[in-house]
């Protein structure tokens, strides 16, 4: 064990408990110490990230297997680096081969993934577990 | 979804009196708004003045509105957007997209 | 896996993160569904008990082993149920065996359990693991 | 711990400018009250209206410095408690110790 912060949650795949996985996103945020950023930035980012990548795992999750009713959320502080990892169920995708968005064609979706590369510094996704996992980071400078 | 409706005539006010605008209610402000075109009111002005968070749901749900006015020749403007709203208007660009003023008022005597 | 609802927390053992532990609690308390009783007082008392439950194991954390510099909560919902979780690396004591406080005594401490017991439904207390964690529970009518 | 000193005479104002008062900051509150003891100032108000919280360390610091201030034929008040902060009081039976006021202009009349 070392000092590090790390908090797992596991929650039913509803779009009602994105509220509460932003906030307590923006809680850790409030909490760090030594950042030099502007936190309140930092808050809605965290808040963000996690309602994006949360919101695609409950569209994306298998909707007949009963073991795909729960999210499971990971959130670390390790290393001045904020970890978020949102597993799901699914079959997962390919960031490479993601098109970025086009900004002159009027899309109603699509804006997802574009905006968590945007405010994070690292944004990968693999499989893990018979599922898929997006892992993202914020160094924390 | 908890909204405030009035109509103003050149167009109709919908207030969205909720702290956040994500996938947990944006379906209902784009059933909202569909409703009104199907009125054949295809004037309308989102006011997002208490609204301290939206995320990429929440901007579809508006372009999704923008969209069907447009094509039937109506006009979706917005005002009231906090400061944390607008940069997320700005980093997805469509700040050049939608008409944005800072107040009801101002918005409506756009029309 | 079910529809259950947990979170799972480690933090280091330093009375800087009551805040966050506490305010965790609250938001968790305020996304409960049909709870038909005071939810700002629902929301204090979670807090609170949270805040008592970590203080002591922060209090009565051996110093000298480098794997007690972690706290670890687990907050869960089952059955219309919220139960609290807080482990310790400490030898633990008997809940049965501490005197209910002289309120005529006039202490400065000797508060904290029994306040804990005064708000939650069922508190117990075990070893657990080379350690010892209390558990509080708190039904939602 | 930010706090706000002022030394009214009959006794000194100690605002609290906290939203918790808990196990992370109630020993420096206890450090401050010391600190006017020894400087012989045995009457203290803490006003506690910013807090918003307050769990059995705080109480705790706040039962010892009215113990050190009786113990010096002073005393020590409180007031502008938040309804759930004064529920903490009543709970613990603190509330039959401490003399509790409305705001520091009627605790203040009351040295
Ligand atoms: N958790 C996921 N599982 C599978 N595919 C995903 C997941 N998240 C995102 N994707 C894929 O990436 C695409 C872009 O996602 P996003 O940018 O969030 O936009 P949107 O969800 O609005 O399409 C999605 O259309 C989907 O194909
Ligand atoms: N996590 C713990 N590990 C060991 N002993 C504990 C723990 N929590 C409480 N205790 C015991 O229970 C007593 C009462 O605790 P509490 O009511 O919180 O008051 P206080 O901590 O102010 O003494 C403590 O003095 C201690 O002996």
């Amino acid at each position: 064990m070392t000092d590090k912060f790390e908090i797992d949650i596991k929650v039913p795949n509803e779009t009602r408990y994105l509220a509460l996985i932003g906030k307590i996103g923006e809680d850790i945020s409030g909490t760090i110490e030594r950042y030099r950023g502007d936190r309140s930035e930092l808050a809605y980012q965290i808040n963000l990230v996690l309602t994006e990548a949360m919101s695609n795992a409950i569209l994306h999750a298998p909707k007949d297997n009963k073991n795909c009713r729960q999210i499971h959320i990971n959130i670390s502080i390790l290393n001045n680096n904020l970890h978020i990892k949102v597993y799901d169920q699914g079959k997962g995708f390919d960031l490479d081969t993601l098109p970025p968005p086009d900004f002159n064609e009027l899309k109603e979706g699509g804006r997802g993934i574009f905006i968590i590369q945007s405010v994070m510094d690292s944004v990968t996704c693999r499989k893990e577990g018979g599922g898929h996992v997006i892992e993202m980071i914020k160094y924390l400078p | 979804m908890n909204t405030q409706i009035e109509d103003k005539g050149a167009a109709v006010l919908i207030r969205v009196n909720e702290d956040r605008l994500d996938a947990h209610n944006s379906g209902e402000l784009k059933t909202q708004m569909l409703a009104f075109f199907d009125d054949g009111k295809n004037n309308l002005i989102i006011d997002l003045e208490p609204v301290r968070f939206v995320d990429s749901s929440g901007l579809g749900s508006l372009v999704s509105g923008f969209k069907n006015a447009s094509a039937r020749n109506g006009n979706l403007k917005l005002c009231g957007l906090q400061p944390q709203v607008r940069s997320m208007f700005e980093l997805t660009r469509l700040h050049r997209v939608f008409e944005i003023f800072p107040d009801e008022a101002e918005a409506l005597a756009s029309f």
